[in-house]
């Protein structure tokens, strides 16, 4: 907890930390950079843990109680690690009118899990997104960062399946 | 010392009343012995505007606004009773008791409740939205309060008076929506914060049984949030 | 002018709100030439009569037989009151619907037994997946909350009741105390 | 950088062009690019080096056309080619002089593109985003010069409120008054805000205008810093759009590489500077004060107001909020003067206005149409109607705080009053179109489950009712529901209209309340017979399923 004014010193040698800190700087250290800063460990690291919110609250003197009520407040942050691969279904409407309920329900079923979870063997994680403005393409899925339109039920098994090798 | 504020008239439920003119219509209507029902508004705290009960009808608006935030204005007309808004008033406490598990009678708070209370003023009998019974913790691990989330409205009473008063920033808000609760920094048991100064503030202006001090029970269970007003006081005349 | 008929039921709750009706003492006798009680857990009539002016309900609706009691009774009766704050809200029977029952079960049967450590299935009312305030299963005419709603608001109900009008409640009565 | 300065840059540029005039622009928007147009256009890069043909291969923003995507502009002929795989680079480039390949050929004829008026998109296709010599060759940035060199602030507030331009954000607050209030409002430091928290789901327009010419929103913000007073600007984009972040931030270097942002701007005393704040998932976070908040580092949960952020924002500064749209339309209206805008569109609403059809319909993409268009030349004529064997049921406009249009308005002229009057809202463009294979109640339990999972949990009525409106909505899909529960359901949805703090739960229950309103049959056979007549809701027997 920021107790003192001096500035925390990095949680561990990753390298990562000076990529966060360098966010902080930029901004002057000021509290109001704590979602840009959010934005860079979660990049970095692909999710927020606690030891990242303390350093970055304590190093922008954010109270604490604060910044965790911030980074659960934004669904676009995970406290979770997410699996190797990420597959982020759209439910915007468009892509709901054209089926997208049914893809989610084959992804659940192809994974053995539920959106926002990640499989056992931490290969894969599902997820759901509002709306990635690609309606026009609708249903749209995401494969680790890569957008695929008009997803058919049949797309969407086969790329789920070159994840997890039986 | 600063100029007077000017001084504005308006009407309130047909009643002419004066009132400064950086005061709400809330400070107006308790001057004048008006009341308007709040459960997040409290003396000596920032206004949150949240909990909806004290909205009233302003004569040429259509949208209703909340007392406690909109200022008096000259020629001002309100009305703080009338079917419209005591029908939202009571379904604001319907909903309330609905959302989270308020069993009153084997609360530390009953009879001392300003939820409970609020009911009964608004003759809430019953509640005819469906209960959602969700399953919530109970904080027993601070050395002398508990914490109890089945029975928090989310009034963020306490974080005010923890931010503002205190100025610890001990309590915060988790998540959003209806899923939205309480935390003391990042989410750690109460009884291991350090930030907390065990102060007990939050406990004195919580108007529910969500916040309290163990083994007091009963009638010695009484809230008791007048201290506000006498340290706002205070800090006013050391500056 | 004949007697109103008089029911009292008791579904899932303590027979706190019978204590309280007791509790009136001798207000019952004062009421009493102007209803008979046709069918009670406090008289010996084990059959309810098809037309009741006048019931009372205790308790929660928690199992199947109380949800089959609920609708037979709202069937027949006139005028029905949700009684305390079980009938009225759940109350402390509706703690238990944050859990599944069969966790429930197997936690108060088995986990906390030191004999015979099984669930009772044969001869015994199903649990319901979630206890529920009367109102949500049938109609309710009059609300009385409080647990149990003191002995002074019992009679001032009664009373209203009694001689044709819509008692107000909320002058009378609260959740909880 | 001055008027002559500005000239000669596009001088060079365009001299370049005729060098060379042969091109092949790709759509490398977010549509064409989920349809792998960037494979397309490195194989067309290849295919050019390895033939040694003289053209150049540029990648372009949104063409419009999305759904016949990925699309490929053929300069200075002007054909257009849709749906291209690598695989066709070989025949394109080989038939870059000579016939098109008609296999590809997309008739620029067609009512999509005719039946449309282009302020806003003008440039979209059109020039390459990530590079501002492009946008000045298409008259970029003249309007910023002019607006610093030769007018006062003043008048460009009046040449704003004389366009009769509203915000095209949602609520259509007329954007001339906002500017000349925050103009009037005295600040120590005063702010400039581009809500590009493009919410809606279904809506795409500000991604695909930040995505496909990004200098011209960044050249409507500098005016309207200029005209308002302020310094300093932030563009708050949703974290989902990562081009659109990506090419905004190319901008913003670009732009102050010329001068057109930083100190003495147009060698004047105009200082203005802006960055990048990036959204963090949350819908609130498109409502005013919730935005102050996020940019401020704190939760998106809205305040009260007023104040109004025109008086106290930012930092309780005075801030000018405007969407991305409306910045997009400044610069036009700066060039060719609020009577020109003014002459577009209906009496109260003017211009034009960019939606993103999307749904049952055959032409899905992006379209900017003169206010006053009916929904049935959008849907029909510019949309080309829904596909084979449905029929056509209704269009949501306006996302969770919009409503469903049935088929009796849909030659209703589309303006800020008429769908208000039905029920439902402009809102930011969001145009989604839905056939027989809809089911009305279900739909507004999407949208329900929207709001509540939106909802920040301040105030009671949103927080707290959303929940109780989606569990009774859950019970008729469910076929579950009894008619008390319509009741309480319509009880909530004029309570929590009335009562919640801001626009997220005031709009909420609307597309609850515009479904019964044209369609509350569909709600009583999901209570009463327990049947869905789409077959969408597993609420029972499910007869009568169409198709």
């Amino acid at each position: 907890m920021p107790l003192t004014s001096k500035k925390p010193p990095l949680p561990s040698e990753d390298k990562r930390w000076r990529i966060v800190n360098g966010t902080m700087r930029r901004h002057g250290y000021a509290r109001d950079a704590l979602i840009e800063t959010l934005h860079t460990v979660q990049e970095s690291f692909g999710f927020l843990d606690k030891v990242a919110l303390r350093f970055v609250a304590d190093s922008l003197r954010v109270p604490l109680s604060q910044a965790y009520g911030v980074a659960t407040f934004y669904h676009f942050f995970t406290m979770k690690p997410p699996g190797e691969h990420v597959c982020l279904i759209c439910m915007g409407t468009a892509c709901y009118i054209k089926g997208a309920g049914a893809l989610l329900n084959e992804a659940q079923a192809a994974l053995g899990i539920q959106a926002g979870e990640t499989t056992a063997d931490a290969k894969a994680s599902l997820m759901t997104a509002r709306c990635i403005g690609s309606c026009s393409v609708a249903p749209a899925v995401v494969f680790d960062g890569e957008t695929m339109g008009n997803v058919a039920g049949k797309n969407l098994r086969e790329k789920l399946a070159g994840w997890r090798p039986a | 010392m600063n100029p007077a504020p000017s001084v504005k008239t308006l009407m309130i439920d047909g009643k002419d009343v004066s009132a400064r003119a950086d005061q709400s219509i809330l400070d107006a209507a308790r001057e004048n012995a008006i009341p308007i029902p709040t459960l997040c508004h409290l003396d000596g705290l920032s206004e949150a505007g949240a909990c909806r009960l004290c909205l009233v009808e302003l004569k040429g608006t259509p949208r209703l606004q909340p007392a406690c935030v909109t200022l008096v204005e000259e020629g001002m007309e309100v009305t703080t009773q009338s079917p419209r808004l005591e029908k939202y008033r009571r379904m604001v406490v319907e909903l309330l008791f609905a959302e989270r598990n308020h069993v009153c009678s084997v609360c530390v708070s009953n009879n001392m409740c300003e939820l409970q209370d609020m009911a009964k003023q608004l003759g809430v009998t019953h509640v005819r939205f469906p209960y959602r019974y969700p399953r919530l913790p109970v904080d027993t691990t601070h050395e002398r309060f508990t914490m109890d989330h089945n029975r928090c409205i989310l009034c963020t009473r306490c974080v005010r008076v923890c931010t503002e008063i205190e100025g610890a920033h001990t309590w915060g808000v988790f998540g959003r929506g209806v899923d939205a609760h309480l935390i003391t920094d990042l989410d750690i048991p109460w009884g291991t914060s350090d930030t907390c100064t065990s102060c007990g503030k939050c406990v004195q202006v919580c108007p529910t049984g969500a916040l309290f001090e163990k083994s007091k029970v009963g009638m010695q269970s009484q809230k008791n949030p007048d201290f506000l007003n006498y340290l706002n006081e205070m800090r006013e005349i050391e500056r | 002018m004949s007697k109103a008929t008089l029911a009292t039921i008791w579904l899932d709750g303590c027979s706190g709100c019978h204590m309280s009706l007791l509790d009136m003492d001798e207000r019952l006798i004062e009421l009493s030439p102007q209803f008979e009680l046709v069918y009670s857990p406090l008289v010996d009539a084990k059959v309810l009569p098809r037309n009741v002016d006048v019931a009372l309900v205790e308790g929660s609706v928690s199992s199947d037989e109380d949800e089959h009691k609920i609708r037979l009774i709202r069937s027949r009766a006139r005028i029905l009151v949700s009684l305390g704050d079980c009938a009225v809200t759940g109350n402390v029977p509706a703690m238990r619907n944050s859990f599944p029952v069969d966790a429930l079960l197997h936690r108060v049967y088995i986990e906390n037994a030191t004999l015979q450590q099984q669930v009772p299935t044969e001869r015994l009312p199903v649990l319901l997946k979630r206890v529920r305030p009367v109102h949500e299963v049938v109609t309710v005419d009059v609300f009385v909350p409080g647990c149990p709603p003191s002995a002074d608001t019992i009679y001032s109900v009664l009373k209203e009741l009694l001689a044709g009008r819509v008692p107000d409640i909320a002058a009378l009565s609260r959740f909880g105390i | 950088m001055t008027f002559e300065e500005l000239e000669q840059i596009a001088a060079e540029t365009r001299e370049n062009r005729e060098k060379s005039p042969r091109e092949l622009n790709v759509c490398v928007a977010a549509g064409c690019l989920s349809l792998h147009s960037d494979a397309v256009k490195k194989s067309l890069e290849e295919e050019v080096k390895r033939t040694g043909a003289t053209c150049r291969v540029r990648g372009t923003g949104c063409m419009g056309l999305c759904s016949l995507g990925p699309l490929v502009a053929s300069e200075p002929s002007g054909q257009l080619y849709k749906s291209v795989a690598a695989a066709d680079a070989a025949e394109i480039v080989k038939n870059l002089e000579g016939a098109p390949v008609p296999r590809l050929l997309c008739s620029r004829e067609q009512p999509f593109f005719q039946r449309q008026n282009l302020i806003v998109l003008e440039n979209s296709g059109r020039i390459d985003p990530e590079k501002i010599e492009e946008y000045i060759a298409a008259d970029g940035y003249r309007a910023l010069v002019h607006a610093l060199t030769e007018v006062n602030p003043n008048e460009i507030v009046q040449e704003v409120s004389k366009s009769g331009l509203r915000g095209r954000g949602g609520a259509g607050y007329p954007t001339g008054l906002k500017w000349g209030t925050v103009s009037k409002t005295a600040g120590t430091t005063k702010y400039v805000i581009c809500n590009a928290d493009e919410g809606d789901p279904g809506a795409f327009m500000d991604r695909s205008v930040l995505e496909s010419d990004p200098h011209r929103v960044l050249e409507g913000m500098a005016i309207a810093a200029y005209a308002v007073g302020a310094t300093r600007g932030y563009i708050y984009v949703r974290a989902e759009y990562p081009l659109a972040v990506k090419r905004f931030g190319t901008a913003i270097r670009e732009a102050r590489r010329l001068g057109f942002l930083g100190s003495q701007i147009c060698n004047t005393k105009f200082n203005f500077d802006m960055e990048v704040r990036i959204g963090g998932g949350a819908f609130v976070c498109g409502e005013e004060t919730a935005l102050i908040a996020s940019i401020e580092g704190r939760r998106g949960a809205p305040r009260p107001r007023p104040p109004y952020p025109a008086q106290a924002g930012l930092w309780d500064m005075p801030t000018l909020i405007n969407n991305v749209e409306t910045f997009a339309n400044i610069p036009s209206i700066v060039r060719r003067g609020g009577d020109w805008y003014a002459s577009i569109g209906t009496k109260k609403s003017k211009g034009t206005k960019v939606f993103a059809l999307t749904g049952k319909v055959r032409n899905v993409g992006l379209i900017e149409v003169p206010m006053g268009t009916t929904l049935r030349q959008i849907i029909y004529e510019i949309g080309g109607g829904g596909p084979e064997g449905h029929k056509f049921k209704a269009v949501q406009t306006g996302g969770p705080s919009g409503g469903c249009i049935p088929e009796q308005f849909l030659d209703l002229s589309v303006d800020y009053e008429s769908l208000r009057e039905l029920g439902s809202i402009m809102g930011s463009g969001g145009m989604i179109v839905m056939d027989d294979s809809a089911c009305m109640v279900n739909v507004a339990h999407y949208f329900m489950e929207f709001c509540m999972s939106e909802s920040c949990g301040k105030c009671i009525p949103c927080r707290s009712g959303t929940a109780q409106m989606f569990e009774l909505l859950t019970r008729m899909t469910l076929g579950t529901a009894t008619a008390r529960d319509l009741e309480l359901l319509e009880e909530l949805c004029d309570m929590v209209s009335s009562t919640s703090l801001c626009g997220l739960g005031q709009s909420a229950p609307n597309p609850v309340l515009s479904t019964l309103r044209y369609f509350r049959d569909e709600y009583i056979e999901h209570i009463n017979e327990k049947r869905c007549r789409a077959g969408v809701c597993e609420c029972g027997s499910t007869v009568g399923v169409t198709a």
